[in-house]
């Protein structure tokens, strides 16, 4: 079951790259990819690894998460509830079949497509550096996301409203993508929403770069704030989380503008080397002297 | 019958005042302060009159900080008694007739007749500034004192453990309760203003020891038997004796910085003008001294 | 990846769990409450009751704190703020068991005043107190007993012992001190000066409340309302004769041996006369009865049906104070009124804290003339409780109903103006006038000469002195000093009783010398006693069990002897001695729970196995634990 | 507020030390304290805070959807009546934890396990339990009776469970009616209804559905399998048993189906189509025989564990020890297991006669002792080797009862006598129980026997889902009972089937009785109305429930011929009635009920 569903995924999502790629990045940039990745790939490495640390640590907690929060997580359901009462509600009033569709398509395949596009489209530029800040923003935001997650212990709002929700909640309609959430997130964690983080991250990332990808920058803004309406009409999160969302975003980004070529190992090989030779150099020249 | 104990107390307490007037102040010094009483009082005028207003209105304070107090609602009494238990029980296990009697007298005469001699006695002085420490002290005692019995509901140890601690003075000499219910609500125990006066006197007089050295070892007498006394007829607790020592030492030493700081009579002097130079000699050599 | 990630997740899981099993382990701590008394200048026996009844339960592994309070402070954390876990202290009882309703009623738990301050809620044990309120003759005795029973199985509150009241009053002056209780208002009427120039009656009062607030409704600042009882009228004056019988010599006292309408219970005061119909069906017949011998109806809170009717004929051309004229009308608005110091103009109810029980079998009242007809919802007994309460003029207390408002204060919502002025002056219609007051120094009252009892139709005691003078004094010791140098004629409040061998002995000694001697000791009945309350609201003290064990940590019969030197009658049933049955009645000791232990000395271990046994925990400190 | 006179007349009276004072002094004096206590008695510290309550529930998603909606039901009707109330949502076993081992909540809504006979109502609610942790009395409801130590007759709430568990056949029926009617007096807590238990099951590979109750043993025993199916395939939408199968935990367990299939118990419970006499069935006891209180008890002779120990008497007498008290008496008080609690106080003694007899003393009528044969046996060696592991030599050691690490342990693998034995799990995702091949229903024809070598229980994330996955033949079974919401999905062209079975646990709304308010049962009354019951099974429900005001079987409850009340359900409360219709509170009603009680302040709000 779960596997057809991540086929699928992987289907559509695939598609829409493929189409997108051609229509925002274009052949050229493409072609240039193909022969320069090497080089490319090498200076955003470190990123790239810090990434797939972080990824890989998320999924451990992801398991182990649950006692450590149990033990000394917050709970918060009763305290954004008592704050935001029924706002979530708010967007019931659009609720219909077809938003149904579309809310839950931008949620899943929307979201995902979201997250990959960037990554390619800026591998594609010669410029590796939105592509170092975008991987970094990334694991900010997984990282960040992973200590609110185990500190605060908060329930989506589909769990408080059960029957207001009920003709909206994704899970009714389409049950099977459940398989799919719960493989990769738990249901107490919704705060902050990691969906509108990294999709604001990617609106803002497209702000940046509209200039390269004039065309990506309103999807990108489209799409991105679908999503975090999805969220909350969904009933999966709560305004609050969306705010937090937001909220991250916007740390990440600038702190990942901030952060990066902080420490390029490149530089810090060569400063090493430099060092050697010149110690070298004092060596050999204090030899000649004594001589 | 309060009249009656009242008037009691004013005439023991005149007869000692004559006596010890006599003993320690000495013809001579009475025949100068006939001249100079005036000027004397001039100086003293300001911390007399600070002293009864504060007077005045604590009488009238008195009315209503219980009820403040209860509102603030800090109640100390079982911590005091957690921490020093039965002390006052073993004070008392000494009890005679004899000494009660003792420490009810000293408790109300000893503790007036300590109270208003220094004010006559420095006023012998031709020096005003003692008298002035003095009051101020006074002041300060009663204002501070005031002000922690707001803060604090304390109940003295005959209404902790009555059964334990014999209330004697009242039980022995019922009267005196008229006297001092008058003076006190029994919520204001902490500190002890008995205490912390008859300390307050006993620290002056140890200032002025080369003008009264034999007050001096009177009033290391009285003081102590007066703070005694508090806890053997169980109105204090023995930490509210210490908190009066305290009390007693911080006014001190606040009287004597604060005395001159700001002298009334220079001040109208500088309002009169050059003129009147005169009247800040006065000041200025009461300084020196 | 997956496989690095599953053994890590496995070996962290272990620790984890380790780590939670240590977290999980909340540790009950020690048992540790606050015993709310009295100092002992406000009442010197509770405190040495909390004395010695905290030393017992320190005994037993309990971590105790005594909390002295002022009068005020003290009835205003019990009974309004309901602040407190253990409190010890006199309740003002009654001499019938009537007031075990207000005191008991679930209904009542929220409410502050005298009624229920314990918070107590069971409700088999309101239906009862029901039945004792509804039920007459054979059966109320029977349903007092139940309740009385009940009452010793639960421990509400854990009655200790009624005092014995003795006063010291001069003769020489005024005489006939016996013919009325002096804790009320006949006390004081009636008394027959030997000379007429003798216009003061002078009484030294131990308790400075009355000059600070003379207000009836205060149950902060009223025992059992002697002042106000003598500003104030009520309809009907209670008998102590028939609760009389607990101070061996003063059963005879009969009061003004007046008897038109042979009631037994009531002697006509300003009410003249009224009369008692029965409804028909006596309700509480119809009730299904189960084998324990409660009624099953399940629905406690259904309206009551009215079980008769109690018409009071007023007297005529009474008048207040300030000249008003006292009528039906002004006796309607303060039935209606004490039921709800708002007079309706709120959305709920604001029950006056004072005459709660009088008042509630009250369903109804209408008036024709001088005429009242109280419809009740009680036994003719409890229904006439009624006639007790202080009639307030209408035209003053009207105007007491709005919500006080203190600038920057949130108010409770219900504290009406009524409860919480301190009626100065006070204008009521009572034998006495108010005339002045100093502050925690004296009260005066002046004779009110235009009321009923100075006319000559009247055969009802007088105000015989022209001035009441009210000299606070602060304790027994000088106040018997007062009295014997002939500066008072009467203690008005009991003597403490650790004077009271003394005042005795003194008395006996001056037998001997003289027998014209003016100093006499009087000793009267009374209901009021001493009792450990609980704060049923809060955990530990919810639990029966619980407050069981502590009943039988307390010794009555030693404190008896140790606090109050004999002169008191320790109890298990809160009320006089004819009303006691006899499984309640005392035998030595505690019939329903015995002290564990002998003569004043815990047996702890014992107590600590009733503890355990009653579902609570020693530490290895033995100290009693509890989770909250 | 106070009066001018004072002052002229001050000035007259010469005893005052303070007549020297000016007059107007001492009326400021006056006039201010008599301010300050007018002060003192508006203020009022307690009453001035308005009432909060927090309503403690199951994630309505993911947990429990009906609860959760009966949670927002009440927590709406509430606050309409001015209370604070909040919805807290907890995972299920955080839930039980607060609520069982933490005991720090004000108002819960939950399922009870309950039990096919109302004596299960002694555990829940009999005062000496009210400190123990568990699923012993957790709303620490108290009205002792003290019948030892008095000499009157004392009707209290325990009296009334003791006398049901002493007495039998219409007296036992008369004490129970009785114990009802208390209970409906002092709602200690809200029975709302009884929900239908469905499930749904795959019919083309496995028949004979109906045979067991599938919440029990029997039920997945003796099923008829197609040719060559190895497995059953079960789906739990409850992840707790792949982390935790300790028999004793009071949070991972509420049925104890699984537990059922992993120990065997002296008898087994089995529906009868009459429910007059006993519904248990020797199970590892191959019969018993009572004589007066005492029973004897015939063992099936060479069980063995799944580790192979034989399973003797020893073990049996153990069991019941242990679960009286987990740490075998090395404790100074002992500390009882929080499940079975009431089962095993039923039984006094027990003596082995030799390997396989053994006879049981009960201090209660055998139709309440027998229920204490449903307690799952444990094997002697492991858990005693258990607790000396955890009890090391020092001797004050008391550990936190019904928390320490013994009965909070996730007893992994599991090694009891049942008929499954565990094989494999993985934490979130599945359990899997292969056949016990020596276990003695295997081979005989007079019991059913696990008939598939495997049964693999799989974690899904909800009752929707799973329908979907049985449909398209993903599974073969559901174990958890199917939410209604979801029951529409069902379509009837699949080979699926739903199952219904007797259903006696129920949803309640469970008070702390300790607090404030809680301990008023008149404030509990009043909640009570609040709760439409007829509503919720309406709506919330679909029908598939039954709104009940005593929280039994329908046999059980007193119906109009019994000597009290009635409490029989007939389409409203007989007892707390909703004060409104169909789901709409009438606030004014309700806050006119509330406000006899409590006082409400100008904005409306509850104060306690």
């Amino acid at each position: 079951m779960l596997t057809q569903l991540l086929l699928q995924v992987v289907v559509a999502v695939s598609i829409l790259l493929s189409v997108a790629l051609a229509g925002v990045v274009g052949r050229d940039r493409l072609s240039l990819l193909r022969e320069e990745w090497r080089s490319r790939l090498r200076t955003s490495a470190p990123a790239i690894a810090l990434l797939l640390a972080i990824l890989l640590l998320n999924r451990i907690m992801r398991q182990q998460g649950r006692s450590l929060s149990q033990d000394y997580g917050i709970h918060m359901t009763e305290v954004f509830y008592t704050i935001e009462g029924e706002f979530v509600l708010l967007f019931q009033a659009i609720a219909s079949p077809e938003a149904n569709t579309y809310f839950s398509i931008s949620y899943v395949y929307g979201y995902v497509f979201l997250l990959i596009f960037p990554v390619v489209a800026y591998a594609a530029r010669s410029k590796t550096i939105d592509f170092r800040r975008l991987l970094i923003a990334y694991s900010l935001n997984y990282a960040i996301g992973l200590v609110f997650y185990i500190l605060f212990i908060a329930y989506g709002p589909r769990n408080v409203f059960v029957e207001e929700l009920t003709q909206t909640m994704l899970y009714d309609n389409s049950p099977q993508y459940k398989y799919l959430t719960t493989e990769v997130n738990r249901n107490t964690n919704v705060f902050p929403s990691l969906h509108t983080s990294l999709s604001a991250t990617v609106a803002t990332f497209a702000y940046q770069t509209r200039s390269t990808y004039p065309r990506w920058f309103p999807i990108a803004v489209c799409l991105s704030i679908s999503i975090m309406i999805s969220t909350m009409y969904l009933g999966i999160h709560w305004g609050i989380d969306v705010l937090a969302g937001l909220a991250l975003a916007g740390f990440c980004v600038s702190l990942s503008t901030y952060l990066v070529d902080r420490w390029s190992l490149t530089a810090i090989l060569e400063q090493v080397r430099k060092r050697l030779h010149e110690y070298r150099d004092t060596v050999t020249t204090a030899s000649q002297e004594n001589s | 019958m309060l009249t009656q104990v009242l008037v009691q107390l004013v005439v023991v307490v005149t007869l000692m005042i004559a006596v010890s007037v006599a003993l320690f102040v000495g013809r001579h010094r009475l025949r100068v302060t006939r001249t100079e009483w005036r000027t004397r009082l001039r100086d003293t005028a300001p911390a007399l009159a600070v002293l009864t207003t504060v007077l005045l209105f604590n009488s009238i304070a008195r009315q209503i900080v219980p009820d403040l107090s209860w509102m603030i609602g800090w109640n100390l009494t079982w911590a005091i008694y957690d921490i020093e238990g039965q002390f006052i029980l073993w004070l008392q296990s000494f009890e005679t007739p004899a000494v009660t009697a003792y420490f009810s007298f000293m408790y109300i005469y000893g503790y007036v007749f300590a109270l208003t001699f220094p004010v006559v006695a420095y006023f012998a002085l031709a020096d005003t500034r003692p008298l002035r420490e003095l009051l101020a002290a006074y002041t300060l005692n009663y204002t501070l004192g005031l002000v922690l019995y707001v803060f604090v509901i304390a109940f003295g140890p005959r209404n902790m453990m009555p059964e334990l601690v014999e209330a004697l003075l009242y039980d022995t000499y019922p009267q005196y309760q008229h006297l001092t219910r008058q003076v006190n609500r029994n919520t204001n125990v902490f500190p002890s203003l008995h205490a912390s006066l008859a300390t307050t006197v006993t620290l002056l007089a140890y200032r002025t020891r080369d003008r009264y050295p034999t007050w001096f070892y009177v009033t290391l007498g009285l003081g102590t038997s007066i703070a005694l006394s508090t806890m053997y007829l169980g109105i204090h607790w023995a930490i509210d004796v210490l908190a009066g020592f305290g009390l007693a030492y911080v006014s001190v030493s606040l009287a004597r910085v604060l005395v001159d700081r700001w002298s009334v009579s220079a001040w109208l002097a500088s309002i009169r003008g050059r003129d009147a130079d005169d009247d800040c000699e006065v000041d200025s050599s009461s300084d020196h001294t | 990846m997956l496989a690095a990630s599953v053994g890590l997740s496995v070996s962290t899981s272990g620790c984890l769990r380790h780590v939670r099993s240590i977290v999980n382990r909340n540790e009950v701590e020690q048992l540790s409450l606050t015993i709310t008394t009295l100092s002992a200048d406000g009442d010197r026996e509770s405190i040495q009751l909390a004395q010695d009844i905290g030393a017992t339960l320190e005994a037993a592994g309990i971590d105790i704190e005594i909390d002295m309070q002022s009068r005020e402070a003290f009835r205003r954390s019990i009974l309004i703020n309901h602040d407190f876990d253990i409190y010890v202290g006199r309740h003002p009882g009654d001499i019938r068991p009537d007031f075990l309703y207000e005191t008991l009623h679930s209904k009542f738990a929220d409410e502050s005043g005298w009624q229920n301050p314990f918070g107590f809620t069971n409700l088999t044990f309101d239906t009862y107190l029901e039945r004792q309120q509804r039920a007459g003759g054979e059966e109320r005795e029977q349903a007092v007993n139940q309740t009385l029973e009940a009452l010793a199985l639960e421990q509400p509150f854990v009655p200790i012992c009624v005092p014995h009241e003795f006063r010291l009053v001069r003769t020489d002056r005024f005489d006939g001190w016996k013919q009325g209780h002096l804790a009320t208002r006949m006390g004081y009427l009636g008394l027959d000066p030997p000379t007429t120039e003798e216009a003061v009656l002078r009484a030294a009062h131990t308790d400075s409340r009355p000059s600070q607030n003379l207000n009836p409704l205060a149950v902060e600042f009223r025992n059992r309302g002697l002042v106000t009882g003598l500003l104030y009228d009520s309809l009907a004056v209670p008998r102590w004769s028939e609760g009389g019988t607990d101070a061996g010599d003063s059963d005879d006292e009969e009061p003004n041996g007046i008897d038109e309408d042979g009631d037994r219970t009531y002697s006509p005061w300003l009410g003249a006369d009224w009369t008692w119909n029965e409804n028909e069906n006596e309700d509480g017949d119809e009730r299904t009865e189960n084998g324990s011998g409660i009624d099953t109806d399940l629905d406690p809170d259904a309206d009551l049906e009215p079980t008769g009717t109690l018409t009071v004929t007023l007297r005529e051309g009474c008048q207040f104070h300030d000249g008003h004229e006292l009528t039906a009308d002004d006796v309607a608005f303060t039935v209606d009124f004490l039921s709800d110091t708002t007079r309706d103009d709120n959305e709920f109810p604001a029950p006056s804290p004072r005459y709660r029980g009088h008042i509630d079998p009250i369903a109804d009242v209408t008036k024709q003339g001088n005429e009242l007809e109280f419809t009740c919802t009680a036994s003719e007994p409890v229904a006439k409780r009624v006639l007790e309460i202080p009639i307030l003029p209408a035209h003053i207390w009207g105007e007491r109903t709005e919500t006080a408002s203190i600038p920057a204060i949130t108010v409770a919502d219900g504290t009406t103006e009524a409860l919480i002025t301190d009626n100065l002056p006070p204008i009521g219609s009572g034998p006495f006038q108010f005339e002045n007051r100093t502050q925690r120094e004296f009260v005066t009252l002046e004779r009110f000469d235009e009321h009923f009892t100075r006319r000559e139709s009247v055969a009802l005691p007088e105000a015989s002195a022209e001035t009441l003078r009210i000299r606070i004094d602060p304790r027994s010791t000088s106040a018997i000093e007062l009295v014997e140098t002939d500066e008072a004629d009467v203690t008005s409040l009991a003597l403490e009783s650790y004077v009271v061998d003394d005042v005795l002995e003194a008395e006996s000694e001056r037998e001997q010398i003289s027998d014209s001697d003016p100093l006499e000791v009087i000793e009267s009945s009374t209901g009021s006693f001493y009792h450990l309350g609980f704060n049923a609201r809060t955990a530990p003290f919810s639990n029966p069990r619980f407050r069981r064990v502590i009943a039988r940590l307390i010794d009555k019969e030693q404190l008896v002897s140790d606090v109050f030197y004999g002169h008191a009658r320790p109890i298990a049933a809160p009320v006089t001695r004819e009303w006691t049955p006899d499984s309640l009645a005392w035998t030595g000791t505690d019939p329903e729970t015995p002290f564990l232990g002998t003569d004043g000395e815990l047996d702890v271990e014992a107590a600590r196995a009733a503890f355990e046994e009653a579902g609570f925990r020693y530490d290895d400190q033995g100290r009693l634990r509890v989770r909250y | 507020m106070n009066s001018p006179p004072d002052e002229s007349d001050e000035s007259a009276e010469g005893i005052s030390r303070r007549a020297m004072l000016a007059a107007g002094a001492t009326g400021l004096s006056v006039g201010a304290s008599g301010c300050i206590n007018r002060v003192q008695s508006v203020v009022d510290p307690d009453s001035s805070t308005g009432m909060a309550v927090s309503i403690l529930t199951l994630p309505g998603a993911d947990g429990d959807r009906e609860g959760a909606q009966i949670a927002r039901h009440l927590e709406e009707n509430l606050r309409s009546v001015g209370v604070n109330a909040t919805i807290n949502t907890r995972s299920r076993s955080e839930l039980l934890k607060t609520v069982l081992l933490e005991q720090d909540f004000d108002i819960y809504v939950g399922r009870h396990p309950a039990d096919f006979n109302p004596d299960f109502l002694y555990e829940a609610l009999h005062s000496t339990y009210a400190y123990e942790s568990g699923w012993q009395n957790p709303f620490k409801f108290m009205d002792p009776s003290f019948d030892g130590e008095v000499r009157f007759m004392d009707p209290s709430f325990d009296g009334a469970l003791e006398r049901q568990r002493t007495v039998e056949g219409a007296e036992r029926e008369e004490a129970i009616a009785e114990l009802l009617w208390r209970f409906a007096l002092n709602q200690p807590f809200i029975p709302v209804c009884i929900p239908n238990e469905y499930r749904l099951v795959q019919t083309d590979r496995f028949s004979g559905w109906e045979d067991g109750h599938l919440a029990t043993r029997l039920g997945y025993l003796g099923l008829e399998p197609a040719a060559n199916v190895e497995q059953l395939h079960a789906l739990i939408t409850d992840a707790r048993p792949t982390r935790n199968l300790n028999p004793l935990s009071a949070t991972a367990r509420e049925r104890g189906t699984i537990t059922d299939l992993l120990y065997d118990s002296l008898a087994t419970y089995e529906e009868t189509d009459d429910d007059s006499e006993s519904n248990l069935r020797p199970w590892l006891a191959a019969d018993w025989d009572w004589d007066g209180s005492t029973a004897t008890i015939e063992l099936r002779e060479d069980c063995t564990f799944h580790n192979g120990d034989p399973l003797t008497a020893q073990d049996v007498k153990f069991t019941y020890r242990f679960l009286a008290d987990t740490t075998l008496g090395r404790a100074p008080e002992a500390s009882p297991a929080p499940r079975y609690r009431g089962q095993v106080a039923a039984i006094d003694s027990i003596t082995v006669e030799d390997d396989y007899r053994l006879t049981i003393s009960a201090s209660t009528s055998p139709e309440v002792g027998e229920r204490a044969f449903t307690v799952p046996i444990l094997p002697r060696r492991i858990w005693s080797e258990r607790v000396d592991r955890r009890v090391t030599g020092n001797d004050e050691f008391s550990p936190p009862q019904g928390t320490w690490s013994l009965v909070t342990a996730n007893n992994i693998p599991p090694v009891g006598s049942g008929p499954f034995q565990f094989a494999d799990r993985s934490e979130g995702e599945f359990l899997l129980l292969e056949r016990f091949e020596d276990h003695f229903s295997v081979g005989t024809d007079d019991v059913p026997e696990p008939t598939v070598p495997e049964l693999r229980l799989e974690v899904d994330p909800g009752t929707a889902s799973s329908i979907d996955r049985i449909a398209s033949g993903g599974a073969d079974m559901t174990t958890a009972r199917l939410e209604t919401y979801a029951l529409g999905g069902i379509s009837d062209d699949d080979p699926v089937e739903r199952v219904e079975d007797t259903s006696w646990t129920f949803y309640h709304i469970g008070f702390n009785t300790l607090k404030e308010p809680f301990s008023n049962p008149r404030f509990r009354r009043a909640v009570a109305r609040l709760v439409d019951k007829g509503w919720i099974t309406e709506t919330i429900f679909n029908g598939h429930a039954r709104p009940v005001a005593a929280p039994v079987a329908e046999k059980w409850t007193p119906d109009s011929d019994s000597e009290i009340d009635s409490l029989v359900w007939e389409d409203k409360d007989p007892v707390t009635p909703f004060l409104g219709t169909d789901g709409e509170l009438d606030v004014k009603d309700a806050r006119d009920l509330f406000a006899e009680d409590y006082e409400y302040d100008d904005s409306g709000n509850l104060l306690r």
